[in-house]
């Protein structure tokens, strides 16, 4: 099937994001993949944000701009997003104003009809649930799973409501609306990329996490404070960003697997203590959830502008590592290897993630959990007679133990230090000593690292080359760009630092595709590869790339 | 049986000679032995300053991190191991200059803790610098006119906030820091002992200056009054009285919900959360939709 | 001649409709006009969150910084052109959590500002987590058990350190408001007036609640007596007082020895030093030799 | 004639810094030039240390370990620096352990003969006088002028102890100090990199600076503080270097040139804030005085390790420069382009030195103020109707004034702002056009950078590549290369960020030298010149770069 693409508008309190999740659902119980991602502004109330949801019967997982369908719920959400509508693409509102339309006066009746306003927005569910042609019965069972709790009176209100909408958009859509969608067996499970991240850390063995609230990086905290009981996972909102980081390696340094998260503004105060975490060696997860710059800039909107600050992020020098998941599916990966490679190497590990990825909705057909899981690298107390925590290796692990596990007596300095952890100023000797130590676990770390994905690279001799949440855009935005009769592959990385040993297939031209306006990457890339970089794509709108604006863009 | 010498380390030491910090050092030793606490089970938290390198000249686990950041530190440490006894020992530039906002933000939480406050009134291991409990008028290296700013009273702040224990010792008085510190440490939630700390490189006044107005407040003095603990923080003649200055109603402390909810226990014993609960969570993940 | 129009700006609102914001930046303007403060002489100061948005509505000059960064930003202003009118507009999450530090050290600074601070008793723009003002119990959305640990108290901390005014306005009295604004921009020396501020979108609490527990001090209170306003503001019945609670004892402000010795004007207007001073300077720098 | 290398060993709190500087000072008043350096461990008393000065009738102003003289005021100085004595050098200690060196009893006869151990370092001074062959007279002056406020009796009591110093090691030195100084008419000014920088900043009109103590940037702000009444600059010790750097924002804002100074940690604390300077575009300058990391790392010891940190600083993307003086020459000209050009460009502009080049001192001939001096970028604000702050223009500058300044209105907004400083949401259009507006600024700054500084380069086919403080070092350093017949040019960045237009010579192999481990300015080079890397030589070991070390570590 061709894609369908609805995009819900409307003002910030007004339900743009009930109706969005509880379309996702019903789609989903549909068996149809569904993606979801979000746009809006910096405030609670007013201004004007949208919900776009791409259906589908095999996973599409890439934002859309253009819609099929889009449902304003308001004039002013009609105005701001009407351009966006498909030439044969329809418009749901509440008043007439174009012809390929369906107007439905939604708080008209629902005032009349139902009594109360607040129905609103289940009469624009169920009018959605009508124009793509799904099954109102499936809806019916979602929303009664939904209000189940609240009483029988609100599920039924709710189901009359859905109703209301769906049969008023059936009569509507005559004419206008060729899409049907049969229920499927298939089934998709739509997870957020935060519900992903927060679930894999839990997996992964975290056991602690500080943070102070920064949009988009909140959520992940509150899915696991919420969830305590299940997951099992200590949290605490900390004073300020620079408490939460040093709250996290001082757990890590007492043997619990621990995380923080934050956005650029939190990351920049939290950089001395990542600092830390490389001189103490104690294993620390850092999510940078990007949003555009400088400063306070836009905190509601999707960027890629932190690939270098986060590389070069610290005092100082010191092993590393930087992830950055393409989707939801691949952060269940990214997370695992974080914790586990944090605690294999005692590094700091960031994980570079964005608003778009974190409050995107993919769906996977299947999560795979089974190659996944914690592997511990705490050494065996009682195999140790005389415990150096900074013994010099080959490799420049030293045996870890948490203070208290045994008699052992664990130290940590941020001072340099000897091979107990006592500060030393033994400048030819221990000194020396210690650093290459410490940089010696860039080498067997850089090992580690997963070459980046390649895709259709035969028979193509221009490259796109990309990192993190843009993998899918760019992928689909390679196969417009067939349409258009122009072969290009795709070079993605995920895994940004320490870079692999990696060979760039020669006699390519490369193009680097970034949610940023310097093209970090290709920087990157030049120091690393010597490559040399034909063009650029980037955007810096605050909104995310898609393979449309790929398209568009590309002049090679 | 502990004895003292079982605290005793190997490390050179880099405080000059005859610094008060050793009899702080001294007391709190005795502490441990008078408490029967065995090297291996305390953690001792620290920043950077003079006062700071304390915990490298005993034998214990130790966390010498980043100056002004002890607290969240031991915070991280005294959660992910609840069955140690986490001490942090810092200086007053530490703790209430670039770690104020922490220290303010662990009265609210009262964690199980304990924090030693050298207090010489100026930063010395920068060479002489004012710091936030200079004393108006006092010449520092980068404050040649005389201090300006006023300063900052820490003991109130914690009486304000009720914190369950808040005493002041002097370094020239180990054995009264030593009973104060093991009170301090049986306590219950935050304890918080400042320690007035003579700088003999630094400082401008003799240690008579000192004995002349160090004080012990007497029997008939009620540390459970906060308003009486109030008034004696903030008097402002010259004297400095020391012994418990302060002692807050019993409330609960930090993570103790989750103690009890979830475990008492280090959170590296606790098992992995399974893979069936993980993707049964999943399954349910959308159902509740959005947060809370 | 100042009237309100005057501070009109053309800027759309992103606050909620019925947000008591409104009556907060009400109440600025009014004490504006009061004052006969045009425009160009004042300059608005603050982080971010739904508070530190205000400067954008009203016609003045304003530095909106970062996160709990307006007290540092404003105390650069403040010295570098004394002849502004230089106001904080702040949350408490912006000015107790993030920027706790920078308050608490403003307050030994002593500088000629006002702060301003809206207390809703959490975070509001970031969407609903506790603050530290949020009280014990409180269900918030990354707290959904109850918050656990106890509200910060700043004024009591203000009142200990001897701020010369400390005053807490309510944003459904705009009237008082704008007596308190009018008397503590007037105030030589930090004023600091806390601002009861309902949020309608994320509060727990209706209007009925903070009418009913809101009263004024009356004519019997002495806010000159710091024992008095100490235990007026530690009290913890459910009453909340507002009105004047403190105002310390005259002390010297921030900067005012370098106003009176080398300028009181605007450091943009300092005459450059001259190459002549800078070469004499020179050479006489290596005989004073090691610093003092 | 061959300079001749003194070194002065001893513990913290036993005078070697006062030794020290009133040596430097009477070779200064004898017509030669000095170079002195410094190192020292990071304690109050105790440790050993040393205070290093070179003297020769030309400036040399770099570091040479190999000391002609060692003077040890202690055993364990003695132990620790001995190897440092070259094979014809000399001993001057308490003592007598070996053939080549003058035993004085210092101690014994300051107590006995001047009635007062704290005669030593007078005593001391005096011997090392006569040792070089200066005269005693000029010390005599040197002495007379430190100790005129002191009183008559303090003068007369240090002249004797000068004196008997310089009496005894007349006698001891027969045979073996080769050395004769006889004055110059000459005229050096000895001035260390911290005065030139806190001189140089008075000059290029700062009048505001917060700072937060910080090994090795302490002594900037002392400077400053303790000279307000001549320098008339406003300093204040902030309770942090959050405070520190966002208060010197806010005085920018409000017209007063701004700066900060602190090291790696504090300058951590501070990347938020050069992200709020950029995306308020105020100037800034701020000193990042380099001193061994990670984290506390060796306080009080040196190195380059900050130099990629300090180029990526700050979440999202904004223009910035990066200056890094070579010494207290350079100093004096980099520090009036930072405070310019921060003005000029409504910049943050980072200054890299570190504790090698602010503690050591410098000969100068003759410090040429002429053509330095404030170029100020303020609008004239009667000429302007409609004020807006940040009004797009083609180069990206906008008008600037400062609050008060006159009755328009001047507005500041971290968030992403439309052309008069309120926050926007236009995605499209506003935000686009400020993103580029600030980006902009880069084009024209990078026209303003100087290309690096050749030396050497024809008739070499190896070039040394390094950056700020190792300038002289590297000098030198190609001398010797020369004498053992390796012909080596130099290649040396004291502007690094942006990156001029320039061509490296084609064909020569590049060796980059650093004072650090991962060889930063090879990953910088190559990324935007595209050089290919021969070899590197570094040290980190906390001690400067020498000529001899390089000399000893170049295989090409
Ligand atoms: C981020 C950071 N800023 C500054 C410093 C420099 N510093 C080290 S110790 C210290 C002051 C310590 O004062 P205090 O805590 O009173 O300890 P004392 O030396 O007086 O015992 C400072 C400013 C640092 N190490 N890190
Ligand atoms: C460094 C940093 N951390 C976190 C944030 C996110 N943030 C913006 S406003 C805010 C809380 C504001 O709370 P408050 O000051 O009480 O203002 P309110 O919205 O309640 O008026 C937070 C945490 C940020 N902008 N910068
Ligand atoms: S400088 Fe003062 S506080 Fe530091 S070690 Fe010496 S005497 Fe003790
Ligand atoms: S969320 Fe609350 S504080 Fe913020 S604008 Fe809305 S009503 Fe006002
Ligand atoms: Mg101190
Ligand atoms: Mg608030």
């Amino acid at each position: 099937m061709e894609d369908i693409n609805i995009v819900i508008a409307g003002s910030a309190g007004e339900g743009v994001q009930t109706v969005g999740d509880v379309l996702v659902e019903t789609i989903a119980v549909h068996g149809y993949s569904v993606f979801a991602w979000q746009e809006f502004e910096s405030r609670i109330r007013g201004g004007q944000n949208s919900y776009s949801i791409r259906i589908s019967d095999k996973p599409v997982n890439a934002p859309r701009m253009k819609a099929d369908i889009l449902l304003a719920l308001n004039e002013g959400a009609c105005n701001k997003y009407e351009p966006l509508i498909k030439q044969d693409g329809i418009l749901i509102a509440q008043k007439k104003t174009r012809e390929r339309m369906i107007a439905i006066a939604f708080s008209e009746i629902a005032q009349r009809e139902l009594g109360n306003r607040i129905y609103i927005n289940t009469m624009v569910i169920g009018a959605l649930v009508a124009a793509v042609g799904m099954e109102l019965e499936v809806l019916n069972h979602v929303l009664t799973r939904k209000f189940a709790k609240k009483g029988d009176k609100v599920v039924s209100d709710n189901l009359v409501a859905a109703g209301k909408g769906y049969t008023l958009a059936r009569e509507g859509c005559r004419g206008i609306c060729p899409w049907l969608l049969p229920k499927l067996d298939t089934h998709y499970t739509p997870i957020a990329g935060k519900e992903a991240l927060s679930t894999a850390a839990a997996l992964a063995g975290c056991r602690f996490m500080a943070a102070y609230p920064m949009s988009p990086s909140t959520d992940i905290i509150t899915i696991l404070s919420q969830n305590e009981k299940e997951l099992g996972v200590f949290t605490e909102q900390a004073e300020d960003e620079i408490a939460a980081v040093n709250m996290a390696i001082g757990a890590s340094f007492a043997g619990a697997r621990a995380m923080t998260a934050t956005s650029g503004g939190g990351f920049a105060l939290m950089v001395e203590a990542i600092s830390l975490a490389g001189m103490t060696e104690t294993p620390l997860v850092i999510i940078l959830a990007q949003r555009p710059g400088p400063a306070t800039g836009l905190p509601t909107r999707t960027a890629q502008g932190d690939l270098l600050f986060a590389i070069n992020a610290g005092h100082g020098e010191f092993p590393k590592l930087v992830l950055a998941p393409a989707d939801a599916d691949d952060i269940f990966k990214k997370i695992m290897r974080a914790f586990n490679l944090a605690d294999k190497y005692q590094i700091p590990v960031i994980v570079l993630t964005d608003q778009f990825l974190l409050d995107s909705i993919f769906s996977v057909q299947d999560i795979n959990l089974s190659q996944l899981g914690p592997t511990y690298y705490l050494t065996d107390p009682f195999k140790i007679q005389d415990y150096k925590r900074y013994l010099v290796t080959d490799n420049g692990v030293s045996p870890r133990l948490y203070p208290g596990q045994a008699t052992h007596l664990v130290t940590a300095d941020s001072d340099e230090h000897d091979s107990h952890g006592h500060i030393t100023e033994d400048l030819s000797g221990t000194v020396i000593r210690m650093v290459e130590k410490r940089l010696a676990k860039y080498r067997a770390l850089k090992g580690e690292i997963n070459p980046p994905e390649e895709a259709d690279i035969e028979g193509a001799d221009k490259i796109l080359v990309g990192w993190g949440s843009s993998r899918n855009a760019i992928l689909e935005g390679i196969e417009l760009l067939r349409e258009d009769d122009i072969r290009v592959g795709m070079i993605h990385f995920t895994e940004l630092w320490p870079l692999p040993e990696y060979r760039f297939p020669e006699s390519k031209q490369y193009w680097i595709v970034e949610n940023n306006t310097t093209a970090q990457l290709g920087r990157l890339l030049r120091s690393e590869y010597g490559i040399t970089i034909a063009g650029v794509i980037n955007r810096y709108d605050g909104l995310p790339l898609t393979a449309g604006y790929i398209r568009r863009n590309f002049n090679g | 049986m502990v004895s003292i010498e079982d605290y005793k380390g190997n490390v050179e030491f880099q405080w000059c000679p005859g610094c008060s910090n050793f009899s702080i050092l001294n007391a709190i030793k005795m502490a441990f032995v008078e408490l029967e606490k065995m090297p291996h089970e305390l953690c001792l938290v620290s920043g950077i300053g003079q006062a700071a390198k304390l915990p490298h000249y005993l034998r214990c686990n130790f966390f010498n991190g980043l100056h002004g950041r002890a607290i969240p530190a031991a915070l991280g440490i005294h959660v992910a191991n609840p069955l140690l006894t986490t001490i942090v020992v810092t200086g007053e530039g530490d703790c209430y200059g670039e770690g104020g906002n922490h220290f303010i933000h662990a009265l609210r939480r009262n964690p199980d803790i304990t924090a030693v406050v050298h207090n010489n009134e100026f930063y010395a291991l920068t060479k002489g610098q004012a710091s936030p409990t200079t004393r108006i008028g006092e010449r520092r290296t980068l404050q040649i006119q005389g201090v300006e700013i006023a300063p900052l009273n820490m003991p109130a702040i914690a009486i304000a906030h009720n914190c369950p224990f808040v005493a002041r010792g002097f370094a020239g008085d180990s054995m009264q820091l030593k009973s104060l510190l093991v009170e301090a440490i049986k306590n219950p939630g935050l304890s918080y002992v400042e320690v007035i700390q003579p700088c003999i490189t630094w400082g401008t006044h003799p240690l008579s200056w000192y004995k002349e107005r160090v004080y012990k407040l007497g029997g008939d003095y009620d540390p459970t009054n906060r308003q009486a603990a109030l008034e004696k923080v903030l008097d402002t003649d010259d004297k400095i009285p020391t012994g418990i200055l302060f002692r807050g109603s019993p409330r609960k402390t930090f993570a103790e919900r989750f103690r009890k909810e979830i475990t008492n226990r280090p959170l590296a014993e606790l098992e992995p959360v399974s893979k069936e609960k993980i993707s049964e969570f999943i399954s349910r993940l959308r159902m509740s939709s959005t947060l809370q």
